[in-house]
């Protein structure tokens, strides 16, 4: 009886921890979800107070800096 | 299945061995993808470096595809900036081994060492501790003198310490973090890794030692063959003469201690000195052997644990206070007993046990 | 927006260095660290080809994956990030990344003692507040809360690392590849983006047949 | 795969790459450690609380003074942004510097800049160190029984103008020799000319004599000015483009930006160099050349372009002299010689010019690979008369475009300290020296009597290549009274200058040196291996710490800013003339026309924007006239107005200005001229900076015109046919005087249009008329005043082929030249078949990290760490026949039995007979570390072996520029 009972309790959890694998603590990266741990958003900072729409405007006309052909053409 | 496995247990020392296969079997899941990767690797070798590009710019300009073959060709190329392989662009070794390591030796080594701790816990049940079938006689015999109590101790302790911290490095994320949180669990890692990495050598250390120590107790003698025979009496009950040390114990030192404890040290010394110029590789090797190797040990040390102290009453304060009553010696290891008493010397390396007379 | 990476074009990379003390200037990185380098293949005979490169910003990130504190974490825009105070300096994260990215100040020091992982931030600090000193001296400057772009691409002697938004990067790209004509590699890419890990092996299988279907055009 | 490395399945090339590979990271432990605290920390030695501080999440940021760097929020108070212009080399990129409380805390890229765009490299990605400045020299030195001792500005500067007020009363003003520097702005160069002018000597130069004297002499003469015609921006129009003797992507890397993107456009990218260069792996054809053999290679592609008939023959006709002469030598040059002298397969070279000749406009980059021979000018030449026959000069996306050195070595060059001419090019001859007089508000008679005598005044002075022998050579045999017994290294290396060897003997034998520097320099350190006293360390600031102007290669000039002020107890370099023209008595006339104000420590400090407003007064030759500071301050701040393909602002306050006012800007400021972006260039009016070639020669020479050709005026020209240089005769002749105003026709009379100090006769000539102060003349083909008038082939002094030498020998000894004695066909038969005993041909060229002789890269951490290591290139084949092995030290051994040691890099970038060593290393002597010979805390961290501890000798014909891109040498294991 006890014996039965302790091969069930090891078979269950045998099965029940086969589960704790690889356990994929960052899953793929999905757009526009924050994953991360506490820490502030880039447009969260003293410089663009929030504003997200500022800071993506900004970073986008950054961007264009790398691309000469902007300028030269 | 499961009476299969118990069966396969029925000797205290023996059931180990179950493991040992598994990591064989785990080992060769490693072996395997190498394997198979080789001749792809060989043949893309052929095609790869400069003349191969030098060609191909010739024939089509701005085709660089011998150039990108090369990246993750693994080599090391010109780089200015100094430091462990920085002139590798890209290894694609270390996928495999976050792959083995984060995967089955994760999964398998978890799940085993809980199944191990059930099954021990389970034996222990069913079966009870082993215990003596006479009375005490009150008469004390030396069976480990100071030094030999001093050289286990200081095993087991740093075994204990690196099993713990390398099990919270191991599992610690997926048990101790859940409970403690990111913050402190860092805070004891920190602490953990830096305890791991000193206490490391320590260990090796004292495995030597115990090594050179216990090495002539621990040889063939013929009356193992009986005890493997009767599978050291352990299920039933029946007292199997046997040395110094039975084969049981010869078990643990030879595969668990000497195998894989030197094993185990010994690639904890690979990645414990990165200065020695070991490449990644080596180290993911390495780092894959150690684990493994350390997860059966403790598999196996559980078992020496068992024994040592819940399993067979007497066997702890053997090694607490290296004095055990005749009677635990004459039913557990008749030869030695008769040895001692007898007078044989040579039984541990410089000290003829002698007997004492302690209150029982 | 703003899924960030890096690109380095190869046709355009001459092996300045200008990336890698950019990024020492930008984040006072001490010596013996250097979150980018600069690799030549065929160093010396025609076919020479250079690469800068750093912590790509995987999207499945293997340090991520292997880090027994968890110390990672992943921003909004795909940077990889990492909390210096949980790092335990393993170097598993070394031996993981397929680039080399992680660094250690101590380097391979005996009994492990690295020091605390360092690495590319793509200029977005650490888990401290935004700009605080703090930050900076754990991580360096914060260029991406200033609405900046990592140093090493921005200062770029001929533009031939890219940093920032990928469809950006890639616009600008395909647009060099296609005044080309040819070339259209984007290094690393693969590895570092591939997605999961299904996904980046059923990619690289994909390139690989390209591969060898473009040698069997020839 | 884990187990993939320990398999032998894969063959030799893995195994080989698996050792590399180990081998490599083995070494990154052991051999490359720098310090003794790292290489304890790393083996382990130093545990404790010092590793568990290492565990520590701060020790990441390394600089001590990080905190203070703390990231600034954006715009907060106290930051201010300075722009100012990377120090490095001839590019010109723009840099801005956020500065916090005084500290230079960040350094952002300039978008704006439309030379750069934001671009760094290594080196100007990183010149904020010049903030920290860690291994500066702190405070002014001085040698005290062989070691430096620290001492006060006053006991300096009392010192060292006692020692030389007393040589120059013993011995003459021109025993002492004045070393400037083109790191110097415009303002300071040209303040420092002036300074030595009124000490009395023409003893003065600075590095554009070893790096381009022999292009600005070679180019100058065949069509006018010497310097690069176009632009780095213009290349983008180019559709082929021939680098030779340049190596861009690690010398001017940024320029690659603009090559590049020409190529990217279609262009064929063509490098041809002894060496596999960052630049030849990105061109399109490579070819290897034999160093020093330059001019057959060039006659070679000529022979195939006239023989094929892809000269542009009226391009030739119209304005180009003498070609005749030339493809009568030419054609000499057939291919199977060609082949045999350069080493280039005939194939290639067809391939070579027929890709110039049918992409046009194509363009030619050259460097020092040219201009370091002793034909160094008959090369620049003969690359000259290149693109004259293609008709590629005057182009737009054509021209030669020579890219310079320093960041100011063009500005130096025009208005520095030069031994053979006053600011502006214009000589020493009497008249230059009255209008120059006249500019500065002296009185000439006052100056001649500050020289030994006239003669003196007007006699070319030592180059800076050859000090050593103005020091060493007998007295009889120089040309002036006493050698040189004092030395001023003021902003310069002395390992960029040959002959090592005899430079410490030189040191030795000097009665004062003196070396102003940011950085004490291998001058402190060798002189302190020879010397027990007489030396004396003056901390100067770099240009950083001060404002100024600085002349791109392109001609253009670019103001920086102050960022910072000066670290410790440096000074600007023009407070130290002041200070200096106190203690010699001449401080008035230093400054006559500038204001002088106190700086912070109550110093005397020239007005730098007067300085710049005096150059624009006088130097009217080439257009130095319209760059006011208030117009160059204005291109700064509205760079972004500029056009990056031509340059050119589109509307904004510089409408219509070329960026930077590219020399020549004729003029006065109020004239307005845009400034030239493309040298004699035709299809533009000179009021938009077009032009032609210069008459500078005469109108005629032996009976043939030398103006152009009727048509090929400048567009919109009055005059349409060649015409001389205007004066004030001509201008009367044409009926074109009485459009000059009153008060300039007061100055104008009697005066050219370069001494014309109202700017009246240019006004007139280019506003009213469109035409070209400067005359309208051919190029000549053949420069008649040298000594080979057509370029011709010589071997190098130390050539590894004695066949040749006959054939292609070296000229003739020269008696009195630059004042010295100097060798050619006697050292050269000397030393014949010197190439049994050294069979190996050693050149040097530059790295991406470091720039010039390295002191100021080589001290900047992030700099240094990339190139820890003095090296050797050297061919595997050569280095299996000496025994070595790839990082083995090895010892370099020239004919002039200098012993260098220095690491092998075994690599296929030189061919089998080729070593290769960078210049930019010092701090090693034969062997032997010089950190003891340093000032405490001011060595380089980096040092190793100079190259040119074992330069051999060997010097241009025309100009003394030094040979160091072919001598002999050979290789064994150390």
């Amino acid at each position: 009886m006890n014996t039965r009972i302790l091969t069930l309790l090891a078979v269950a959890g045998t099965l029940g921890l086969a589960a704790c694998g690889e356990r994929p603590q960052i899953v793929e990266y999905k757009q526009g979800q924050y994953q991360g741990k506490a820490d502030t958003r880039p447009w969260e900072g003293p410089a663009f107070k929030g504003d997200k729409v500022a800071w993506e405007n900004a970073l986008r006309n950054r961007n264009q800096s790398q691309n000469e052909y902007k300028r030269v053409e | 299945m499961t009476t299969s496995l118990f069966k396969a247990r029925a000797g205290s020392d023996t059931w180990p061995w179950l493991f040992c296969l598994l990591a064989v079997c785990c080992a060769l899941a490693v072996a395997r993808p190498a394997l198979a990767e080789e001749p792809a690797a060989v043949a893309r070798s052929a095609e790869t470096g400069a003349a191969a590009q030098q060609k191909r710019q010739q024939e089509q300009p701005l085709n660089n595809a011998p150039v990108w073959r090369e990246v993750r060709s693994g080599d090391a190329h010109f780089t200015t900036v100094r430091g462990p392989e920085t002139g590798v662009l890209i290894q694609s070794e270390g996928q495999t081994w976050r792959a083995l390591r984060n995967g089955p030796v994760t999964l398998y080594g978890g799940v085993l060492l809980l199944a191990v701790i059930a099954a021990i816990l389970a034996f222990y049940k069913i079966k009870g501790p082993l215990t003596l079938h006479d009375a005490p006689s009150g008469r004390m015999i030396e069976r480990f003198n100071r030094f030999e109590r001093i050289v286990h101790w200081g095993t087991a302790g740093t075994f204990l310490i690196l099993a713990i911290t390398g099990l919270a490095i191991l599992f610690g994320k997926h048990v101790i973090v859940p409970i403690f949180g990111h913050t402190l669990f860092g805070y004891l890692l920190i602490v953990g890794k830096n305890v791991h990495n000193y206490v490391g050598p320590v260990f090796l250390g004292f495995t030597l030692v115990m090594i050179v120590m216990w090495a002539r107790d621990n040889l063939w003698h013929n009356c193992d063959a009986e005890w493997i025979r009767k599978g050291g009496g352990l299920a039933t009950g029946e007292h199997v003469p046997s040395g110094r040390f039975n084969f049981g114990e010869k078990t643990w030192f030879w595969i668990g201690v000497t195998v894989l404890g030197l094993t185990v040290a010994g690639s904890g010394l690979v990645l414990d000195f990165p200065n020695f110029g070991q490449v990644r590789q080596t180290m993911q090797t390495f780092n894959l052997i150690h684990v493994i190797g350390a997860l059966v040990l403790l598999m196996l040390s559980l078992g020496h644990i068992y024994m040592g102290t819940i399993g067979a009453h007497g066997a702890y304060d053997s090694m607490k206070t290296g004095y055990v009553d005749e009677t635990w010696a004459r039913t557990h290891h008749e030869l030695w007993y008769k040895e001692v008493k007898a007078g044989k010397p040579g039984q541990s390396p410089g000290h003829a046990p002698a007997a004492r007379e302690v209150a029982p | 927006m703003a899924r960030m990476k890096f690109l380095c074009d190869a046709e355009r990379c001459i092996e300045c260095n200008g990336c890698v003390t950019a990024c020492k200037n930008e984040h006072e990185v001490p010596w013996g660290v250097n979150r980018r380098r600069v690799v030549t293949m065929n160093d010396g005979v025609p076919g020479e080809r250079s690469i800068s490169v750093s912590c790509m910003h995987c999207a499945d990130a293997p340090c991520m994956a292997v880090c027994p504190t968890d110390c990672f974490y992943k921003t909004e825009e795909g940077v990889v990030l990492h909390d210096k105070d949980l790092c335990i300096g393993c170097g598993y994260c070394f031996f993981a990344c397929p680039f080399g990215a992680p660094q250690f100040p101590n380097g391979p020091a005996a009994f492990g003692a690295r020091g605390k992982m360092d690495k590319c931030t793509f200029c977005a600090g650490g888990p401290e507040a935004d700009g605080s000193e703090e930050e900076f001296k754990k991580y360096g400057r914060n260029r991406l809360s200033e609405g900046k772009l990592p140093a090493c691409a921005e200062m770029c002697s001929t533009k031939a690392l890219l940093a920032g938004d990928s469809s950006v990067v890639s616009d600008i790209f395909r647009d060099r590849v296609l005044r080309r004509g040819k070339g259209a590699e984007a290094w690393g890419w693969s590895t570092a983006y591939g997605g999961g890990k299904q996904e980046q092996t059923r990619e690289r299988k994909q390139e690989r047949t390209q591969e060898q279907a473009q040698e069997g055009k020839q | 795969m884990l187990t993939r490395k320990s398999s032998t399945a894969g063959g030799n090339q893995r195994l080989r790459s698996t050792a590399a590979r180990a081998a490599q990271t083995k070494l990154g432990d052991f051999a490359r450690t720098m310090d003794r605290r790292a290489f304890l920390k790393r083996s382990g030695l130093v545990a404790g609380a010092g590793a568990l501080a290492t565990q520590l999440p701060y020790n990441m940021i390394g600089s001590a003074d990080a905190a203070d760097a703390a990231n600034p929020p954006a715009g907060a108070g106290g930051t201010e942004i300075k722009r100012t212009v990377c120090t490095h080399c001839s590019v010109g990129c723009a840099v801005d510097a956020v500065v916090k409380n005084g500290v230079w805390v960040r350094q952002e890229p300039v978008f704006d800049s439309p030379i750069n765009l934001g671009a760094h490299c290594a080196k100007g990605a990183s010149v904020r160190e010049h903030g920290h400045g860690d291994y500066r020299l702190k405070y002014p030195m001085k040698l005290v029984d062989g070691k430096y001792q620290k001492i006060s500005w006053e006991q300096a500067m009392n010192e060292v103008s006692e020692r030389l007020l007393k040589l120059r009363k013993e011995a003459g003003p021109d025993s002492v020799y004045w070393i400037g520097s083109s790191k110097h702005s415009n303002e300071q160069a040209y303040l420092l000319r002036k300074f030595v002018s009124f000490w009395g000597t023409n003893n003065c130069d600075h590095q554009a004599r070893i790096c381009h004297s022999t292009t600005v002499a070679g180019v100058a003469n065949t069509w006018g000015y010497g310097a690069m015609t176009n632009s780095y921006n213009d290349m983008q129009n180019s559709k082929a483009m021939l680098f030779i003797g340049s190596n861009a992507a690690e010398a001017h890397p940024v320029s690659l930006l603009h090559v590049l993107h020409g190529k990217e456009n279609g262009a064929k990218m063509i490098v041809v160099d002894p060496r596999f260069t960052r630049t030849a792996a990105k061109a399109d054809i490579f070819s290897r050349i034999r160093s020093g053999t330059d001019i057959p290679f060039i006659w070679g592609m000529l022979y195939h372009i006239f023989k094929n008939g892809w000269e542009d023959k009226e391009y030739l006709k119209a304005r180009v002299h003498g070609i005749d002469k030339v493809k009568e030598e030419i054609m000499k040059w057939t291919p199977d010689k060609v082949q045999d002298v350069t080493g280039i397969p005939e194939a290639e070279v067809y391939k070579i010019a027929e890709t110039l000749a049918k992409n046009k406009p194509s363009t030619v980059v050259w460097c020092m690979g040219q201009t370091q021979h002793t034909v160094g000018n008959a090369n620049v030449r003969a690359m000259c008369i290149l693109q004259l026959v293609l008709g590629n000069v005057g182009v737009s996306g054509g021209g030669t475009n020579i890219f310079r050195g320093h960041d100011n070595v063009q500005g130096a060059t025009d208005v520095g300290p030069n031994p053979d001419s006053l600011p502006g090019y214009y000589g020493l001859a009497a008249g230059s020296w009255k209008h120059w007089c006249a500019v500065w508000g002296v009185d000439y008679e006052w100056v001649k009597g500050r020289y030994a005598s006239q003669a003196m005044m007007e006699k070319s002075g030592i180059t800076v290549s050859r000090w050593i022998d103005g020091v060493l050579e007998n007295n009889e045999a120089i040309d002036q009274d006493s050698n040189i017994k004092a030395v001023v290294y003021w902003g310069h290396a002395p390992n960029s200058q040959t002959r090592g060897l005899d430079m410490v003997e030189a040191m030795k034998a000097l009665d004062t040196l003196v070396v102003i520097d940011p950085y004490p320099s291998a001058t402190a350190a060798m002189s302190a291996m020879v010397r027990k006293e007489g030396v004396y360390l003056l901390p100067a600031c770099t240009q950083f710490e001060t404002s100024g102007s600085a002349t791109a290669s392109n001609r253009s000039l670019q103001w920086r800013e102050k960022v910072i002020e000066p670290l410790f107890e440096s000074k600007t370099d023009h407070t130290l003339m002041y200070a200096f023209a106190k203690k010699f008595g001449f401080e008035q006339a230093l400054c006559k026309n500038i204001k002088v104000e106190k700086d912070k420590q109550g110093w005397d400090e020239p007005n730098v924007e007067d300085i710049l407003r005096e150059i624009n007064r006088g130097t009217w030759t080439i257009g130095y006239t319209g760059q006011s500071p208030e117009r160059l301050k204005l291109h700064m701040k509205n760079m972004h107005t500029f056009d990056v393909k031509t340059l050119r602002a589109k509307g904004g306050p510089c409408d219509g200005d070329y960026f930077g006012l590219p020399w020549p800007c004729y003029g006065s400021p109020e004239l307005k001229h845009p400034g030239t972006p493309n040298l004699y260039d035709t299809s533009k009016h000179v009021m938009d900076g077009g032009g032609n070639f210069r008459a500078n020669f005469g109108v005629e020479k032996d009976g043939v015109s030398l103006l152009a050709e009727d048509g090929s005026a400048s567009k919109g020209a009055d005059l349409q046919m060649g015409y001389p240089e205007f004066d004030h005769v001509l201008m009367k002749k044409l009926g074109w005087w009485d459009e000059l105003t009153e008060d300039e026709k007061k100055l104008a009379e009697g005066k050219n249009w370069k001494t014309d100090r109202s700017g009246g006769i240019i006004r007139v000539v280019m506003k009213n008329h469109g035409c070209h102060p400067f005359g309208n003349a051919k190029a000549r083909a053949v420069v008649w005043n040298f000594p080979d008038p057509v370029p011709l082939h010589r071997e190098p002094m130390y050539s590894p082929r004695p066949d040749l030498v006959e054939k292609y020998p070296q000229p003739d000894d020269k008696k009195a030249f630059w004042r010295l004695p100097t060798l050619y066909k006697s050292l050269q038969t000397k030393v014949k078949d010197i190439s049994k005993d050294y069979p190996l041909v050693m050149t040097s060229g530059r790295l991406v990290e470091y720039e010039g002789g390295g002191e100021e890269t080589r001290s900047n951490p992030w700099l240094a760490e990339l190139q820890q290591e003095m090296f050797a290139e050297v061919n595997p084949r050569d280095a299996n026949n000496a025994g070595f092995r790839n990082n083995d030290y090895i010892w370099v051994e020239t004919p002039t039995k200098a012993k260098l040691k220095v690491r092998a890099q075994v690599t296929e970038r030189v061919a089998a007979g080729t070593v290769f060593l960078p210049f930019h290393f010092s701090g090693w002597w034969q062997g032997k570390d010089m950190l003891e010979y340093y000032p405490e805390g001011a060595a380089p961290i980096v040092r190793g072996e100079s190259v040119n501890q074992a330069t051999t000798y060997g010097y241009d014909s025309v100009t003394m520029m030094q040979e160091t891109k072919t001598t002999l040498c050979r290789v064994s294991k150390a």
